[in-house]
């Protein structure tokens, strides 16, 4: 037996001896992907980044500062009557993948198939605005009657009414697809099609080869129009969870991950600091606004006094400074948007007396335990609904915390029984994009609060495209939400980044980036990234 | 078979008796730590000489197979200690040599044959592998040659078909063969040796005379020596040359076994010879001795027999006894074996067997046709498929106040006859009518009835008895499960009972595990009298105790019978001891009887071929009776009971078949006479004498 | 033989029908359904696109008439389609299970080895230091959680020494090769590995201590056997024979803890799978799954009846 | 007369009676007599942790988080300046009893089952016996993850639901006990009495079939607080902020806790490997102690 081991031990070496050659050929950039990136079937892209825009493009991009609009496919664009109808020129000579020539035919195709009714996209209702979608989707229209190819390269839109902002909030979250190959395919069908797993695009990169659960591989096209890529090929590494991201950053199996899922665990920065091979950037904004959520049509909530109470009584600060070890901006009110927040906003100072003379006032019975219900299952958020709760208890409300994954929480929101809860929404962007969370009946996140005040100045926001205009109402919303607090705002989100130096362009980029962006395919120049030699 | 003959014949020139082949001297081998150990043997010594054949008795745990394996080397250390002695194989000590040395020894110079030939034999590897294997190892033969050689030896130990038998495994053989293959397993290299460590406890008395017939056969032929270790003095008796005696770790006792029967010296040798019937000699009253036999904790510096001892004085507990010479060639350790003398059935207590009172000649219990079958079950769908004749049409009467035995080998159905007359198996078919009821098939409230007046004496003494109640709840489990008499009238009945079986109140609230084998014996007694029952079946009662115990048990037995009015259905296979206990005996065999009648009348005459062969394998504690009586070997072994052979179930194996026998199923017919009484026997060749 | 395990197949037939009925409850008692688990803050569904969706999945149909569907498609050779993506269930598996075999096959192989030899060598110096040791190695072994291992092991071989990949199963992008393969697999493998190693090591230690009291080992000794040859050739083979049994058990609570392990180290095996249908309410793949573990685990057991009569010539079936 | 000698010899030794003889060769077994000590002192510990903690379990302190051991908190405070041993203490509460509570549970259904299909037999068993193959088909762990999912994570559904699948292994033994003591031959003997079916089974079955599932029950407990733990790993156990050793061993995810902050792991670690330890140890010792061989007797 002893000798069969000692025979292992060299078979043993040469195992580790080959794990010491890294076989890295010239020109690969590995970066980590969360799973569910990859589905797509139903055309809206829960992880907008990184994966689709190197395949995938549509007619503009957000611009990589986060401040504009970028044009791709469409080399301009204009309006004649404020943003009623849009005229799009196609670029010229844009082939895709498969050498087939992109055409207007495509876009056409593309939108239609977004507003389908048999697709069932959810972000169908980005071209909502489109003229002759309510046809479209009631089924007394077979397309949208809005959108047209005036030729080849020419692209019309009319929407039913003006929206100048349109380009820049809806128009750039929709890709365009190839009408030579998902054109034969039944709408009906569009969701189980191979074709998500063997994507045809115009962008910088060529769809090679999908693993379930472990990558996507994408190499180099040498035809891109904005320029032919510097890597030679991207590798999409996907994990499940977190830990094995950090642990492959600091092997360096990967250069990158992505801030989708909470981006760098505040508690492992210290590591990933220590290596050198790394730039940390370790107060990345995500335009990410966390708060509690009440179910204000359950009675004990519908009080305001509660639920100032509550924020009142817990220590932001505190929890900011240790918890979340400084990542993390007060926030009092909806919007991460410094220019759409008032300046003269209710602070809610940690008071935890004032809490439980606002509790005594609105007869709150702190006998009653809350179901409370959180998302995140990272040791930061973890501990800060601990602190909560801990806060929270110390005044009287006794919160019974619960861990659900999004198909229980939506089934509570479903059926009404939700009673409060620690949530975030993504909306780096735009203020407008915060309406869900708070204009009277939407659902399922207003939660029953209702102020045509607030609805009326949503709506102001988006009749122009002036920033100064439109701060005038997204402040005066700021201040009624402040006050009115349908959710209790804690803080704006901060997602700490990670790179490998080995990739150049990618960090120094995201050093530019002022904050995380969302679900919307962003210009990135990812053709412009290069190894480090 | 040419290798072991011209082997046999150089060694036979040397003679017996002229040198020791095997000297050993001052054997003591200790288990356990110091200071705590167990003394399992204490200064043995004694010589083989070249072609002897020298018996070690004693009974279990005195030591006899630990002096045999430590010569072997097969204890194991730790736990145990060979703590002084020498062993000289030719003048080598074995137990001073390195292990690589001895192995070189064991299995060619001195094989051994063990107890259980089930277990011996591993179960996972051809019968030719290991009987090869040795060959292989001390000879370096190729497997061809090992193979054939093994064959050989095959066919010497009588194996038919042995090329074919090589590849089985042992499951794949029924009990005598595969002694028969440890017995070729172990001579296949010729040794000058052979330990036979009880070869053949474990088997059937017809087999057990096949085996023993067989080694002396092969002894004669291959010039061996032979150590038989055995806790069985009658059956030594017949066929060794010298006798040795162990008690608690020392040997008490050697001589010529001629001598040790005629001119016994030591008071536990005399002790052990009074405790068994004879077949030949005066029924007499057994004389047990006392007590039990000691487990060796203490120190072997006194006489470990003395607390059993009539004759023990205060010396026997304050000195250790030596082995000295005590005539020719005899030798015992004893301080006063000459003021002890056998005489016939002497001793303490010593009486004649109690007058038995003529059995009233009413029957307790009838059965009739008897039938128990057990359904074997096949197939995808579990159909049955056939049975297990355990009890094929057994009719037999038990008078008031007899004891009827029921005797036969294992499997022939005797137990679980005794436990369907109890309502514990299901009859297939017959009768079973109790002081004139029919209770077959009964259940429920009429078989609680049945309950309170027939009980059971189990085999086991350590199976039987709960190990999680106390002795005293035991006793009194019938009373209570009966529902008789109050918790105190009960208490009492329980201290009545311990006394009646001759236990001390003190043992009341002990557990099992506390009491020596007899006295868990008694307290089975005790249960099944609980309830004051007419009838007891004793199954086997005392197969599983020790020989000096067995006659405690069996007097226990004869006494409570006249004084509690009692009948008894006895199952047994001990046929010395049922001749000596039973009025009546009906012999079975393969789930039918074959021959019923007065014990006088079976014994002294019987008449169906299986009795008389049965009757003939019985050993006799009498080296001169072993030479004058014919033994008859029956050939093969009992078939199996699923299939049984058509016509006479024995006709297979019977001397006297004929063609009617494979055809017609003889039935019974009476031979008694005024003066024997009924004697049924279902022979077609009843009472012909044997060719 | 062929008989029993004829008999053995017809009787699991009704046990495999309670497992189906058992998992399809549990799926569709899952608070929210495989539609819900779809909507996410980004992307907030109407409620005629979530009427839409699960007519389309079959989801408004009573719970019954659902089960008979599934049922149905069983019968057929078809596990139905992944309400996420719509691929077929039997393609996912078919695709993912060799990847979880793989790891659970070489994790199981070296627990047994590794096991069975330390347990045997501990058996045959019973009450030496030796011994002492590796029982109580044992006893440390069974009482580390695999996935506690698991986190162990990447920290010490991953990150600190750097001697092999922290997850995956080879490196992305790259052609397959069996010895990159393998660097990735020693991490998970020994994490399931280590702790059954232990039980293993306690089993064949107990089993050879029995065997070792056994008569026929005595008996070969008599014969002046050599030690290793008694060892090997008559004690080994008895002792392993339990051990199937073992080998048998071990089965399940491999599938449980490799859905911990797979998830650890981003394995690709059908564990992961299953976390995600979970998380996905993809019911037909969660089902699927159920379905062929138990049926595995199932065939794993009659494989148990056979190897013991194969190694034991004692035992037949009938 | 005849035992008289035997007899004495007994008188002179007090009886141990059955528990003090399998107690005494329990204490003499080294290991298990160190497994009690560690599982008294731990069992002590947690239920008297209130007098021992100087802090509650979820008293939190953000301020003073991330301490490592020393001064007021012996084992340093966790990610919100929860005291390490308060928390290690309590949560101990939270995995004993899951251990304790749900083998009870499968304890109580297992013995059931096995005792209706071991004494009745036949269809029943046939019955019985594949439910058993049944739920013994399911990988447990896996189908607790789904079972988890359906009435959401709590301690109280973990233990319940642990309880309700891993009954199988000792209905298992319990029948195999029951039809191996059928054929015993007290029980013959206890059947010619007339002792009626129930009293044979409380007198003579349970008390008999009682050590070895004495025995899987302890070892079962072992592995149920490994469960346990691997569930409130995955976060599918104890939900914050109660503790569990479980949840607590779920901060060593983080990397550099596991490397810096050892003291958030080790102590819930180590008490998950010793509780698990020293039932394994009582559990052999109790084999020992409860063989059937030493009192039945047998060689």
């Amino acid at each position: 037996m002893r000798r069969f081991l000692i025979s292992l031990l060299p078979a043993l070496a040469l195992m580790l001896a080959a794990g010491a050659v890294k076989a890295e050929g010239g020109g690969t950039f590995r970066s980590a992907m969360r799973t569910g990136c990859i589905e797509m079937g139903t055309l809206h892209t829960t992880c907008g980044h990184r994966l689709d825009e190197t395949v995938l493009q549509g007619l503009v991009h957000i611009k990589w500062t986060g401040d504009g609009v970028q044009p791709m496919l469409a080399e301009s664009w204009k309006t004649a009557d404020g943003g009623k109808t849009y005229v799009f020129n196609l670029r010229h000579g844009v082939k895709w993948h498969d050498g087939t020539p992109f055409t207007a035919k495509d876009v056409v195709f593309s939108l239609n198939l977004y507003a389908n009714p048999k697709v069932g996209s959810p972000w169908a209702q980005k071209l909502s605005a489109v003229a002759g979608y309510k046809a479209f989707q009631d089924g007394s229209a077979t397309s949208l009657a809005g959108v047209k190819a005036l030729d080849d390269a020419t692209v019309q839109i009319e929407l039913d009414s003006a929206k100048p902002l349109w380009v820049e909030l809806q128009l750039i979250a929709i890709s365009i697809f190839p009408e030579h190959i998902l054109g034969k395919v039944a709408p009906a069908d569009v969701k189980g099609n191979a074709f998500w797993v063997n994507r045809v695009g115009t962008g910088p990169f060529i769809w090679k080869k999908y693993e379930s659960d472990q990558y996507v591989e994408v190499d180099r096209n040498p035809d891109y129009f904005l320029g032919a890529p510097k890597l030679d090929r991207i590798i999409y590494q996907i994990y499940k969870d977190v830990p094995p991201i950090i642990a492959a950053l600091e092997t360096q199996e990967v250069d990158a991950m992505s801030y989708e899922g909470g981006g760098v665990p505040i508690s492992e920065l210290p590591r990933l600091q220590k290596l050198d091979y790394l730039t940390v950037l370790p107060k990345f904004s995500a335009g990410l606004p966390t708060y509690l959520q009440f179910n204000l049509e359950n009675k004990r909530f519908a009080d305001v006094r509660v639920r100032q109470a509550m924020l009142y009584a817990i220590d932001r600060k505190a929890i900011i400074d240790t918890v979340k070890q400084g990542a993390g901006e007060l926030l009092n009110t909806l919007f991460p948007q410094d220019w759409a927040r008032a300046k003269d906003l209710e602070p809610y100072d940690y008071n935890p007396d004032k809490a439980k003379q606002l509790l005594t006032d609105a007869g709150w019975d702190a006998s009653q335990p809350v179901d409370f219900i959180y998302y995140y299952s990272d040791q930061m958020n973890v501990d800060t609904v601990t602190a909560i709760q801990s806060y929270l208890a110390a005044v009287g409300v006794n919160i019974q915390p619960r861990l659900l994954d999004p198909a229980a929480i939506n089934q509570v929101y479903a059926d009404g029984s939700f009673q409060m809860g620690f949530f975030a929404q993504g909306m780096g962007l735009d203020p407008s994009l915060g309406s869900p969370l708070v204009v009277c009946g939407a659902k399922p996140l207003a939660m029953g609060y209702c102020n045509p005040k607030v609805d009326e100045l949503f709506n102001k926001g988006l009749e122009s495209n002036d920033r100064a205009t439109r701060a005038a109402s997204y402040q005066e919303a700021s201040r009624i939400l402040n006050q009115d607090l349908p959710k209790a705002w804690l803080w704006n989100e901060v997602r700490p980044l990670a790179f490998n130096n080995r990739i150049v362009g990618l960090a120094q980029h995201f050093k530019q980036q002022p904050l995380v962006i969302f679900n919307h395919p962003v210009y990135n120049e990812v053709e412009k990234w290069e190894v480090a030699k | 078979m040419i290798g072991a003959d011209t082997l046999a014949v150089g060694r036979a020139a040397k003679g017996i008796g002229q040198q020791a082949v095997l000297s050993v001297q001052g054997l003591s081998v200790e288990f356990g730590p110091s200071g705590n150990s167990v003394y399992a043997v204490n200064d043995v010594s004694f010589d083989l000489a070249e072609g002897e054949s020298l018996a070690i008795v004693g009974e279990s745990g005195s030591g006899k197979s630990v002096t045999v394996q430590t010569l072997m080397g097969l204890i194991r250390k730790p736990p145990g200690r060979v703590t002084a002695g020498r062993a000289l194989f030719r003048g080598r000590d074995l137990l001073a040599m390195p292990d690589r040395e001895l192995r070189q020894i064991r299995g060619r110079d001195i094989a051994m044959i063990f107890q259980d030939p089930m277990s011996s034999l591993n179960p996972v590897l051809t019968i030719g592998l290991q009987l090869t294997e040795a060959l292989r190892e001390h000879q370096g033969l190729n497997d061809a040659e090992a193979e054939r050689q093994a064959l050989d030896m095959l066919a010497l130990v009588g194996i038919a078909n042995a090329p074919q038998r090589m590849r089985a495994f042992p499951h794949q053989f029924s009990g005598g063969q595969l002694q028969r293959i440890g017995i070729a397993m172990a001579l296949v290299c010729k040794p000058s040796i052979l330990i036979a460590d009880e070869p053949t406890t474990a088997l059937d008395v017809t087999i057990q005379a096949q085996i023993v017939e067989l080694v002396v056969r092969l002894q004669k032929q291959l010039g061996m020596a032979i150590i038989w270790i055995s806790h069985d003095l009658s059956l030594v008796a017949g066929f060794v040359d010298r006798v040795a005696v162990m008690y608690a770790g020392s040997i008490v006792e050697s001589a010529p076994v001629g001598d040790l029967f005629s001119a016994t010296k030591h008071p536990y040798t005399i002790g052990l010879l009074n405790s068994i019937p004879s077949l030949t000699a005066a029924n007499t009253r057994l004389v047990p001795i006392k007590g039990a036999p000691p487990n060796v904790t203490l120190a072997p510096t006194f006489c470990a027999f003395a607390p059993r001892c009539d004759h023990a004085e205060a010396r026997c507990r304050q000195a250790r006894p030596p082995l000295e010479a005590a005539g020719a060639d005899q030798t015992v350790a004893c301080w006063r074996w000459r003021e002890v003398e056998r005489g016939p059935r002497t001793g303490a207590g010593a009486a004649d067997k109690p007058a038995v009172t003529a059995p009233k000649q009413e029957a307790l219990l009838t059965v009739t046709d008897l039938k128990v079958h057990f359904p074997i079950r096949r197939g995808v769908l579990r159909r049955q498929v056939g049975a297990v004749h355990a009890v094929d049409g057994v009719s037999f009467e038990v008078m008031r106040g007899e004891t009827l035995a029921l005797v036969g080998e294992s499997g022939c159905g005797k137990s679980t006859t005794g436990r369907a007359v109890l309502g514990l198996e299901r009859p297939s078919a017959g009768s079973i009518v109790f002081e004139g009821r029919n209770y077959a098939g009964a259940t429920g409230e009429e078989l609680k009835q049945r309950r309170r007046d027939m009980q059971m004496v189990f085999q086991n003494p350590f199976g039987s008895l709960n190990p999680r109640m106390t002795v005293g709840r035991i006793i009194g489990e019938g009373l209570r499960a009966q529902k008789i008499g109050t918790r105190a009238s009960r208490d009492a009945r329980v201290s009545e009972l311990l006394a009646l079986v001759g236990l001390r109140e003190a043992l009341r609230n002990r557990y099992p595990f506390e009491l020596s084998g007899g006295q868990r014996q008694r307290v089975g007694i005790a249960r099944a009298l609980a309830a004051n029952p007419k009838f007891i079946i004793a199954d086997e009662p005392i197969s599983a105790l020790d020989v000096s115990i067995q006659a405690q048990i069996v007097n226990l037995l004869d006494d409570l019978k006249p004084r509690l009015g009692l009948t008894y259905l006895f199952v047994g296979h001990d046929l010395s001891m049922i001749r000596y206990l039973s009025d009546r005996v009906a012999v079975m065999y393969l789930g039918r009887i074959v021959e019923i009648g007065t014990t006088k009348a079976v014994f002294g005459a019987p008449l169906h071929p299986y009795t008389r062969a049965l009757l003939s394998a019985i050993p006799e504690p009498d080296p001169k009776a072993g030479g004058t009586r014919r033994r008859i070997v029956l050939g093969g072994g009992v078939p199996d009971p699923s299939k049984p052979p058509p016509g006479c179930h024995f006709h297979p194996r019977c001397p006297l078949a004929t063609e009617i026998c494979t055809k017609v199923d003889p039935a019974r017919r009476d031979f008694g006479s005024a003066g024997t009484g009924q004697h049924l026997v279902a022979c077609h060749h009843a009472g012909e004498a044997t060719s | 033989m062929l008989s029993y395990l004829l008999r053995k197949l017809l009787l699991s037939i009704p046990v495999l029908f309670g497992v189906t009925v058992i998992v399809f409850a549990i799926a569709h008692a899952m608070p929210g359904d495989a539609v819900l688990a779809m909507i996410t803050a980004e992307a907030p569904s109407s409620e005629e696109l979530i009427a839409m969706r699960r007519g389309e999945l079959g989801l408004d149909q009573p719970v019954y008439i659902q089960y008979l569907h599934w049922i149905g498609q069983i019968l057929h050779g078809n596990l139905g389609r992944s309400f996420v993506n719509g691929r077929s269930v039997g393609d996912i598996i078919v695709e993912r299970l060799p990847m979880t075999l793989e790891l659970m096959g070489v994790a199981l192989l070296v627990a047994f080895v590794i096991g069975t030899t330390l347990g045997v060598i501990s058996a045959l110096r019973q009450y030496k230091l030796t011994d002492y040791s590796l029982t109580l190695a044992g006893f440390v072994g069974v009482s580390i959680p695999d996935f506690f291992m698991g986190l162990l092991l990447v920290y010490v071989f991953a990150l600190e020494l750097r001697w092999l990949p922290s997850s995956g199963i080879s490196t992305a992008g790259e052609n397959f090769s069996l010895l990159d393969n393998l660097r990735h697999l020693v991490l998970p493998a020994a994490a399931l590995a280590l702790f059954r190693a232990a039980i293993f090591m306690r089993y064949a230690r107990a089993g050879m201590l029995e065997v070792l009291n056994q008569s026929y080992m005595r008996t070969a000794k008599a014969k002046g056997l050599k030690p290793r040859t008694i060892t090997l050739r008559h004690g080994l083979r008895n002792a392993l024979i339990p051990l199937v049994t073992v080998f048998g058990l071990a089965l399940p609570t491999l599938f449980g803890g490799s859905v911990v392990i797979e998830t650890i180290f981003q394995w690709p095996g059908i564990g992961l799978m299953f976390i995600d249908s979970v998380v996905n309410r993809d019911s037909p793949v969660i089902m699927g799954y159920v379905l062929i573990t138990a049926i595995i685990v199932m065939l794993a057991n009659l494989g148990t009846d056979l190897a013991y009569s194969v190694l034991d010539p004692r035992v037949s079936y009938d | 007369m005849t035992d008289a000698a035997l007899d004495m010899t007994i008188a002179a030794g007090a009886s141990r009676g059955l528990w003090g003889e399998a107690a005494r060769r329990f204490l003499n077994h080294r290991l298990a007599t160190l497994g009690l000590i560690m599982l008294a002192i731990i069992v002590l510990a947690c239920v008297l942790a209130p007098l021992i903690a100087h802090y509650g379990p979820n008293e939190i302190d953000l301020r003073g988080h991330n301490q490592p051991p020393g001064g007021m908190h012996w084992l340093g405070t966790d990610g919100t300046g929860r005291d390490i041993f308060a928390r290690i203490l309590y949560g101990g509460r939270i995995s004993l009893t899951v251990g304790f509570v749900a083998v009870a549970i499968s304890a109580a259904i297992g013995i059931f089952i096995g005792c209706v299909a071991g004494y009745f037999g036949g269809k029943v068993d046939l019955l019985l016996m594949g439910l058993i193959d049944m739920v013994l088909t399911f990988p447990r762990l896996v189908i607790i993850i789904a079972f988890v999912a359906v009435v959401g994570p709590s301690i109280f559904n973990t233990m319940v639901v642990i309880g309700l699948l891993s009954w199988p292994s000792i209905a298992r033994l319990t029948r195999g006990e029951i039809l191996a003591l059928r054929n015993q031959e007290f029980i013959l003997a206890a059947r010619s009495l007339g002792t009626s079916p129930p009293v044979i089974i409380l007198e003579h079955i349970l008390p008999n079939m009682l050590s070895p599932i004495l025995v899987a029950i302890t070892l079962d407990v072992a592995t149920v607080i490994l469960l346990e733990a691997s569930l409130s790993f995955l976060g599918l156990g104890a939900q914050a902020p109660a503790a569990s050793w479980g949840n607590m061993l779920r901060d060593a995810r983080t990397l550099s806790i596991l490397e810096s902050q050892p003291w958030m792991w080790i102590p819930p670690g180590a008490m998950i490997a010793m509780a698990v330890l020293s039932i394994n140890f009582v559990g052999d010792g109790l084999r020992d102690a409860l063989d059937p061989q030493h009192i039945m007797g047998g060689k």
